[in-house]
Formats: C-alpha cells, sequence, structure tokens
C-alpha cells in the first residue's frame, strides 16, 4: 500500500508502474538516486530511517554486489514508510544522500566501516566502529570470524 | 593567657579538628545514607564508628601518584598549605569564654576573611599544578567563584561587625549575651546577613549547589582530578575542614556562639553557656551543609557568578547600609 | 503558538531555525593563535553514559567543536546474528540496549515473526505490550537518576535522585524476575510468543507496584522542579524539528521538540491498537521538554498497564510453530525475503532489518536500527555554542545508551 | 506554565525519607537474598528416575548455546544396567561459565530433561578455570530443593503455570 503520490513519482522516475510492498521497496539505479530521493524528500518523507547496506556473493557471471537500502518516513498520524535499494558491483561507488538528509551521514559512514560500501561525495566517509587501522569490513560475508585477524588483540 | 598555654591549645585543637574533619564524614555519610533510604557505613566497629579509620588506613597504602608532567613541589605541597590555612583558621574561633586559641585577637574577623581569601590559592596552585586540563579548568572556576564571592561574604560580615562595634570574635559573642543574638535580632538585618553569609560560605567552600570547581559529572573532580593517596585527602580534607569552620564562624557571628538558650530565661550553669553549645551549633549549621548537599542540583558556572554580580552583591551592600542606619538611629552608637 | 507544517508534522516554528552548527567546522588545533583546547570527554569519563568519547574543541568553556567517536563497545552484534539461528538471536540482542532488554527482544522477534510469517497468539501479544512499557517505566525511571547524577554530582543531589529512582526501578526489575528468572537479560520473548507464562499472583503485584511507583513520581518532581534544575535545563540543548527528523531521531527526544510521531500509536504493533494512546507532546524543544515528556511517559506507561494487565486473555503464550531445536524457525520461502519492523523504545524507534536466506534457520544480513545512534549523531549539530556543564546535560538529556549504539 | 520553583521542596523530599525503611540490605554474610522461584544462576546434571544419568550425549545443548560455551563428548550407545534397553550415554560434558548467557535455552532443548538450572548462586572463583563447570561439579550441583522453575522438554505444556512450578522429579 503505498500513496499515489510515491507512486507517481517512482513512476516517472523509474519508468514503469510498480506494484511493491513499501517493505521491500524498487531497486533504483544509481544514476537516479538523487533525483528519487530529492523527490521523495519534497513530498515530505523527511524522516530517514536507516540506511543497510547488505554484501552478496557473485551468481553466475554476475560480480559480488552491495545492495543499499534506504527507508524514509513521512511522519505523523497518517506515517507511511517507504524503501528503495540499490544494488551494485562490489566495491563501486554509490552517490551519497548526505547533501538530502543530514542523517544519512552517519549511516553510511557506519555501512562503509561495517560492510564496506563507498558512497561518492560524502563528506568524511572514514571508520565509526572500527579502529582506524582495521582492515577489512567485518559484515562482508566471506571475512573470516574463527580465524586470527590483523589488528586483533 | 600565656603562650605556652595558647600554643598547647592550637596543638590540641588543631589535632581534634582533623579528627572531627574525619568523623564528620562519617557523620555525613549517614545521613546522606537516611536520606537516601539506605544503611549507610555499618561494618567497621558499632554503627560503622571506625569507618574513617578504615579509611584512612587504606587510603595510607594508596600510591601517591604524581604525572610525570606535573610540577611536582607545587603538586605535593599544595594540599599542604590548603590544609594548613584552613587549620589556621580555626585559631580565632572562640570554643568558649575559656577554650581558644586567639580569640581574644583584635582583629579575629578580619583574619578569617584574610586567610579565607588566601585559600583559593592552593586550589589554584593544585589545579595548575596537576598539568590536566580537567584540572586547569576546575582551577579556573575555582578561582573565578572565590574571588566573587569573597565580596558579598565580606560585606555581609560586616553586620555583625556594625552591630558588636567590634572585629574580635570573643567581643561579637559578648554583644549577643542575654538573648540577642544576631540571627534574631535585630530582625530582618541579621537574618538576612546570616542568609547571605551562609550562602557565600557555601560557595567559598565548594560545596553543592556550588561546588562547581570539582564538579564530577563535569570535570571529573576539577582540582583534585590527580591527586591521590594521602595527598588527594588531605586536599579534600582541607576542604572539609573549610566547611566546619565557617559553620563554626556561623554560630559565632549569628548564633550566639558558645550561649546557650538557657540564658534567654535567665538561667545559669549548664544550660546558659558552654562549650557545648558552641559545638552543638557548629554541629547543626554543618548538618544544613549536608542537607542542601544532598538534596540540590548545582549551578552552571556563569550562573553562579551571575547570581553573584548581580543579586548577592547589591543585596550585602543594601544590608549594610541598612544595619548601618539601625545602629545609627536605633542603638545610638 | 505559530506552526510550520514540516513533511506533514506540525512543528513549532520558533524552533526552526535556518541553519545548525556545521559539524565538519575546520579547525586546526595545533594553531596557536587560535586560543582552542581539544577537551577528550571520554571514553572514561562519569557522564558519558558507558564507553563514548567526545572530543570537544572549547575556548575556555564554550564548544567550538564536538566529534563523537565511537566503537569502544562493538562487539560486533549483527555479524554473530548472521551466525546464529532466529531462536538463538534474542538471547544475543538482550545485551544491546542494556538498560530495556526486553525492548531489543520484541524488536528482533517482530522482524522474524515477520519474515518467517509466525503466528503470535493473542495472550502473548498482550503481556509483550505489558512488559514492554513496564520495561519503559524502568527505562524512564534510571533515565531520571543518572540525568540527575549529571546535574547534580554522584555525591549531590544528583546522587540521592539517583538512588531513590533505583530503588523504584528495582521494584519493575524484581516484577521481571518473578517473571524471567533474570534480573536483566531475560532471553523472555522468542520468534512466536514467550517463553515464560505469568507466574501465578503477578498481576496483583504489578497492580501493587504501579501504585507505589505513582505515588513517588511526584517526589522526584519535587526533587527536581526547582530553581536550579531550571535555570539547568530551561532553553538549553534546543533543538531544531528539522533536523531530528534528517537525522531519524525519534521518541522523547523528537516529541519534545514538537514532533507529534509515536509508533506505537500511529504503526501499532502488538496490541497497541486497542488502547487510547495519548502520545505526550512538548514545544520547547530544550532539556526541560524532554524532561516533561520523559515524566508524561511514565504516567502514561502506568496508565497503559492498568489498563491491560486485567484483561490478559487465557490461552497459550506461544505459537503452535513455536519449537525449540536451533534451526527450528527457519525462512522457508523460496526466494530471498526481507522484512523491517519496528518498535517504540524508550529511547525512540528501535528496528530490525532482516534479509532471510532461502531454507536457512539464520539470517543473511541483520540490521538493528537503533535509536542510540542517532540520538548520538545529533551531538556534532547541537553542542558547538554550549558550556561544557551544558553538554554534560544535553547528552544526558538524550539518553544515549552505548551498548546500543556500537553494538 | 507559571511556577514558583520553591528549593525547599528538595529539601522536604529528601527528609521524607529519613523514616522510610531502608532499602538496601546488610552485606551478604549477614543476610542472603531470598530468590525467586525461576531465578536461575548456575547448572546441574541430574539423574532420571531410575537412578541413571539422565543425560544421552545428544548434543542438543551444545548445538543450541549462543555463546558455544558447552562441550559435550557422546558414549555411544551402550545397553543400560537398570533397564536393559540400548540408550546413549555422556562421557564428558563442561560447561565455561566465563561466556555463559544464562539464557536457559539449553535447559529448554534438553529431550531427557539432564540439565537444570539451580536458584543457587554461581560460586565465585579467584581464577578462570573456578568457572568451568565439569561433569563432576555439575552432578555434584544436583539439588532438587535449589531447582529453578524450569522449561525443560515440557516446553509446550510448561506454559500452563501450575504445572511449571512443580519441580521435574515429582512431574512424572
Amino acid at each position: 500500500m503505498i500513496p499515489e503520490d510515491v507512486q507517481e513519482l517512482y513512476t516517472r522516475l523509474l519508468g514503469e508502474e510498480l506494484s511493491f510492498e513499501p517493505e521491500l521497496g524498487p531497486l533504483v539505479p544509481s544514476e537516479t538516486l538523487l533525483e528519487l530521493a530529492g523527490g521523495l524528500k519534497a513530498l515530505g518523507f523527511q524522516f530517514l530511517v536507516y540506511c543497510a547496506s547488505a554484501h552478496f556473493f557473485a551468481e553466475g557471471e554476475q560480480p559480488e554486489v552491495c545492495m543499499t537500502t534506504y527507508r524514509v518516513r513521512r511522519l505523523g498520524r497518517g506515517t507511511v514508510s517507504v524503501a528503495f535499494h540499490l544494488r551494485v558491483p562490489y566495491g563501486t561507488a554509490t552517490p551519497s544522500l548526505v547533501p538530502i538528509w543530514a542523517g544519512a551521514d552517519w549511516q553510511e559512514r557506519e555501512q562503509f566501516d561495517l560492510v564496506g560500501a563507498r558512497f561518492e561525495g560524502h563528506p568524511d566517509l572514514r571508520r565509526i566502529m572500527m579502529p582506524e587501522d582495521w582492515e577489512g569490513h567485518p559484515l562482508r560475508r566471506d571475512y573470516p570470524i574463527d580465524t586470527p585477524h590483523f589488528p586483533w588483540r | 593567657m600565656s603562650f605556652a598555654l595558647s600554643l598547647l591549645t592550637g596543638v590540641v585543637l588543631g589535632s581534634l579538628a582533623m579528627f572531627v574533619a574525619a568523623w564528620s564524614i562519617w557523620w555525613e555519610r549517614k545521613f546522606a545514607a537516611r536520606l537516601q533510604s539506605r544503611p549507610g557505613p555499618t561494618e567497621v566497629g558499632p554503627i560503622g564508628l571506625l569507618q574513617p579509620l578504615a579509611d584512612g588506613l587504606k587510603l595510607m597504602q594508596k600510591e601517591i601518584i604524581i604525572p610525570r608532567a606535573a610540577d611536582k613541589l607545587l603538586f605535593v605541597i599544595s594540599p599542604a598549605v590548603a590544609a594548613a590555612g584552613t587549620l589556621a583558621l580555626f585559631a580565632v574561633i572562640p570554643w568558649s569564654e575559656t577554650v581558644g586559641v586567639a580569640g581574644d585577637l583584635n582583629i579575629g574577623l578580619l583574619w578569617i576573611f584574610a586567610v579565607g581569601a588566601l585559600l583559593v590559592l592552593p586550589q589554584w596552585v593544585a589545579g595548575w599544578a596537576s598539568n590536566n586540563k580537567y584540572a586547569l579548568l576546575g582551577a579556573m572556576r575555582s578561582a573565578a567563584q572565590s574571588v566573587s564571592y569573597e565580596v558579598p561574604l565580606l560585606l555581609s560580615g560586616m553586620v555583625p561587625i556594625l552591630l558588636a562595634g567590634s572585629f574580635q570574635m570573643d567581643e561579637i559573642v559578648a554583644a549577643q549575651q542575654g538573648g540577642r543574638w544576631f540571627a534574631f535580632w535585630p530582625p530582618g538585618p541579621g537574618a538576612l546577613a546570616f542568609g547571605l553569609f551562609y550562602l557565600c560560605s557555601l560557595a567559598e567552600a565548594n560545596r553543592i549547589p556550588f561546588d562547581i570547581p570539582e564538579a564530577e559529572s563535569e570535570l571529573i573532580g576539577g582540582v583534585t582530578t590527580e591527586h591521590t593517596g594521602m595527598i588527594g585527602v588531605v586536599l579534600q580534607l582541607a576542604e572539609y575542614l573549610h566547611t566546619l569552620v565557617t559553620a563554626a564562624v556561623c554560630a559565632t557571628l549569628f548564633f550566639g556562639g558558645w550561649e546557650g538558650p538557657g540564658a534567654w530565661f535567665g538561667m545559669e550553669g549548664f544550660l546558659a553557656e558552654g562549650l557545648h553549645w558552641m559545638v552543638l551549633k557548629t554541629l547543626v549549621l554543618f548538618a544544613l551543609v549536608f542537607w542542601i548537599r544532598w538534596s540540590w542540583m548545582r549551578y552552571r558556572s556563569d550562573q553562579l557568578l551571575k547570581i553573584c554580580w548581580h543579586y548577592l552583591i547589591p543585596a550585602s551592600l543594601a544590608l549594610l547600609a541598612v544595619t548601618a542606619i539601625w545602629v545609627r538611629l536605633v542603638e545610638g552608637a | 503558538m505559530k506552526t510550520l507544517d514540516i513533511g506533514g508534522v506540525s512543528v513549532p516554528a520558533e524552533l526552526v531555525k535556518s541553519s545548525w552548527a556545521d559539524p565538519w567546522l575546520d579547525i586546526d588545533d595545533y594553531d596557536a593563535e587560535s586560543d582552542l583546547m581539544a577537551l577528550n570527554m571520554g571514553p572514561q569519563h562519569p557522564s558519558t553514559h558507558g564507553v563514548l568519547r567526545v572530543k570537544l574543541f572549547v575556548d575556555g568553556e564554550i564548544c567550538v567543536k564536538c566529534v563523537p567517536y565511537l566503537g569502544y563497545l562493538h562487539r560486533g552484534v549483527e555479524k554473530l546474528c548472521e551466525k546464529l539461528t532466529y531462536v538463538q538471536i534474542p538471547s544475543v540482542v538482550d545485551k544491546n540496549d542494556y538498560v530495556s532488554p526486553m525492548m531489543n527482544e520484541l524488536a528482533v522477534c517482530m522482524a522474524f515473526e515477520k519474515l518467517c510469517e509466525i503466528e503470535v497468539p493473542e495472550r502473548a501479544q498482550v503481556i509483550r505490550t505489558v512488559v514492554a512499557e513496564l520495561q519503559r517505566l524502568a527505562s524512564h525511571l534510571l533515565w531520571v537518576g543518572t540525568w540527575g547524577l549529571d546535574m547534580g554530582g554522584a555525591i549531590g543531589g544528583g546522587g540521592t535522585l539517583f538512588l531513590h529512582t533505583f530503588r523504584e526501578r528495582e521494584l519493575v526489575l524484581d516484577l521481571f524476575e518473578d517473571l524471567t528468572g533474570g534480573r536483566f537479560h531475560y532471553n523472555h520473548h522468542t520468534p512466536g510468543g514467550q517463553r515464560h507464562d505469568l507466574p501465578a499472583g503477578w498481576e496483583a503485584s504489578v497492580k501493587q507496584v504501579l501504585t507505589f511507583i505513582e505515588g513517588r513520581l511526584p517526589e522526584y518532581e519535587d526533587m527536581t522542579d526547582n530553581r536550579i534544575f531550571f535555570a539547568r535545563t530551561k532553553g538549553v540543548g534546543v533543538i531544531d524539528p528539522v533536523l531530528l527528523m534528517e537525522l531519524g531521531v525519534s521518541g522523547p527526544v523528537a516529541r519534545a521538540s514538537g514532533i507529534d510521531h509515536d509508533l506505537r500509536r500511529d504503526a501499532p504493533y502488538c496490541v497497541y491498537d486497542r488502547v487510547d494512546l495519548r502520545v505526550p507532546v512538548e514545544t520547547g524543544g530544550d532539556c526541560y521538554a524532554r524532561f516533561l515528556v520523559r515524566m508524561a511517559e511514565m504516567r502514561e506507561s502506568i496508565r497503559l498497564v492498568r489498563l491491560l494487565i486485567d484483561s490478559i486473555p487465557p490461552g497459550p503464550v506461544v505459537g503452535a510453530k513455536m519449537v525449540k531445536l536451533p534451526g527450528a524457525v527457519k525462512f522457508k520461502q523460496k526466494e530471498w525475503g526481507s522484512a523491517y519492523s519496528a518498535i517504540e523504545s524508550p529511547r525512540g524507534e528501535l528496528g530490525t532489518f532482516v534479509i532471510g536466506e532461502p531454507k536457512k534457520a539464520s539470517p543473511w544480513r541483520c540490521k538493528i536500527r537503533p535509536p542510540s545512534y542517532h540520538l548520538v549523531s545529533l551531538l556534532p549539530y547541537i553542542c558547538p555554542g554550549e558550556m561544557i556543564s551544558d553538554i554534560v546535560v544535553i547528552l544526558g538529556s538524550l539518553d544515549p545508551i552505548l551498548g546500543e549504539v556500537d553494538r | 506554565m507559571s511556577r514558583t520553583l520553591p528549593l525547599w521542596d528538595a529539601l522536604v523530599a529528601t527528609l521524607r525519607n529519613v523514616g522510610r525503611p531502608m532499602v538496601t540490605e546488610p552485606l551478604p554474610w549477614h543476610a542472603a537474598r531470598e530468590r525467586k522461584d525461576r531465578y536461575r544462576a548456575t547448572f546441574a546434571l541430574v539423574h532420571n528416575e531410575l537412578g541413571e544419568e539422565a543425560c544421552i550425549g545428544c548434543k542438543m545443548c551444545e548445538k543450541i548455546c549462543p555463546s558455544q560455551v558447552i562441550d559435550v563428548v557422546a558414549g555411544g550407545r551402550k545397553e543400560s544396567p537398570v533397564t536393559g534397553k540400548k540408550r546413549g550415554y555422556c562421557d564428558d560434558f563442561t560447561l565455561d561459565l566465563n561466556a555463559c548467557l544464562v539464557c536457559e535455552l539449553c535447559v529448554q532443548v534438553c529431550p531427557e530433561d539432564a540439565i537444570l538450572m539451580l536458584r543457587e548462586r554461581t560460586p565465585v572463583g579467584f581464577s578462570r578455570e573456578d568457572l568451568v563447570l565439569s561433569m563432576d561439579r555439575l552432578y555434584a550441583n544436583e539439588k532438587p530443593e535449589a531447582l529453578a522453575w524450569h522449561s525443560g522438554s515440557v516446553f509446550a505444556e510448561i506454559q500452563d503455570p501450575e504445572r511449571g512450578l512443580t519441580p521435574p522429579e515429582e512431574d512424572a
């Protein structure tokens, strides 16, 4: 159940009628991401709920991918929350949403630190949870958790 | 009183003061515990009475850690100076007509103001010598606070001087004989002066709500941050003694010193006067400090200074003028 | 009062500033001319509520720039979730927000139930609501006390308030101990229901405790609502509602800035749709407004528990699908699936975003969206321009739990 | 909001607590806190109603333990001297309390109700090894009077409060 104005925005930007649960959201190509985000904010989606990334292994000919999900919300009594995500080859930068939601700053830093998602145009992309000299991104699925790992102390 | 006798009294009273300060910690802990529905110290001795001894023993075993970059001499010496200065304040307190070191010093109250004002120095030096940012901030706050609150403290302390017509502590008490305690008589100026004096004393002794120099939730102990072991204890004990001595000064200046309420009704002997009345009054005023301490939050440093310069100094000036007029017109001095 | 409509919410117009402090202010702290001092507050500091390090650039006592550093309590919970099964995860996430563990379990369990399509029986739903509200009460009680510590010192009036609130919080913990056997890490919720049914006579003791605590709430107001408290909190740390929304801050902090939003009312879960929830909203936006909102929420929680405690329906507390073996709860779909579910924890929206791998018993990715993370991200925007003493008060009024921030 | 904001309210509020009963108790060597029925602290391995060791070495607890503190060495299937039927045995059982979450999951998965939790407090030790419960120590812990309200194999039925409160030995 998504509101009409959001549906309209998605149709205009992504070119097709979308029918999805707001739970999952559509897959957005990275070039329209900023436009879609700006459009959503103009529609009243001021509240950035979270940004989450997940690392997926290669399937067949496809490269390893990193899926980044943003969820935004319109507050108040008629609370509506929609999500959209984008999937890029692992290690490729996606546009950062910091210019649109200030809260994307720490959210994207966390995803960069833990999953290894890269965000282009982020003003301060550095580690936030792990030490600055940490090697690797712990939430990658191939990150070993049962072997000593530099600089484990 | 001969010199030897007053020296002896001084030594006895000085060591007694240290003991009283140690046990006043026990008394405060018990009191605070009851305010907080706790039993307080119970383990060492009956109702925890030997707790200060146990604490002292433990603290003596503790290592005194001196930061490498600290100014070692000043770091170590400042607690001693603070303690010595505070003990010097005890010299002029008249505990009773006969007990006291220099109660007959003719500039008794001036001595208290002067030495009390000096006590900001060891505090500031302790903070500065620690070479710690928190200690430095605490030292700066301490200096600002003490210098500001010195003014209304002096001005409100002038009220009993005007009323008694003397700086001598003995004579101030003597002027209150017969139930003319300055806190109650003349009605008005005396009570207000007591309020002001007490408030400023709290600030001088760094007690809540004015304990910003050592605000442990902001500055982790302020000036005392780096002082460990016995030297830290001495620094804090000096503060305790300062509170105790201000309570004693308040009792002397405003509550008739060693005179008991029996004298109001023409009684004589035990109920009318004696050392015990002075000690009792001091302890009650001291407990009031705890009570306030364990009930109120603390002010911010700028608010603290604002209270002083905006309200307390004008108020104490006005009070002084009113008292002077009272003394001139009513008492015809 | 003038209000502005921002994103469908009316917020007080006077709070909406055109700009907020620049978190990326360029400061050279080695510049001797600048007269700035870099002051490290934490990671071992009495009022950072855990192990947060806040680097402050101060000019005298005024903060110019504030940089929080996280990660001192990072335990890799999200990585653990990838390796553990849906049944095991609730016992691990207990430790995230160690002030309200019930909420953590509830949040992940609800997401797993949504993902794996598990039914939760009626009785379990009501019990979940009751324990959630009791937990909110306990959490806010702790907050009042620790905030008192920030303002009044550990040896001072704050200490007294702290011990008073802990005395009352203890009663709620006793209730939970009666129910689950644990005083802090309960492991009470499980995908599909509750592990423990109510012990005999629990409802009666809950009502007794509520009456007791309700009688003590005015005492905290006596302790706090005075001139000193007012001077320390009124007008201190005013937060712009637009900033709050962009940073994703919800909960009492947002409601104190006039954002009328509460997931319990706006996106009801458990049985909140059955009760008439009154959401306290203040328009001050300062620390004092946050205090008022939390005090009102405590009273509201007491009212909600009173409403629900007598009407707990009979029946099982765990669904028919509840099984207890390690791999028992499985994501059965052949496709990849994901679910997000959020609850209103005492600090704001506590959500779980979970990606399920087909036919596996553990999630592919489990992202926990802690409210405290967003609260800490506020600091660089609101701290500049405040005094050190005020930063301590502001940090306390936000009530971040560092176990949850770092996860 | 117009308030008078009196400061003495706080003084009265603190003084009011002087007359109230104290909430903290004396130190533990004077009086131990009474444990609730469900209070769970330490573990015990128990014998079944026939007097045999109840653990069959199925490794269920080892698998479910979220922090992997349980280590079971299965002893294989042997003929039971009591019943004459074949059943599994456990050769060694180690539980490391150092990392234990006290989540009670091992108790809940056990098909034989062999591992249970006690209301007694976790023993205090001076080294890390003191907190590792070996099989002998676990069997020595078997005290029916100190058993916590357990949620063992009869998990579904135990949701009924009256039934759950009876100790497992009398439950059969």
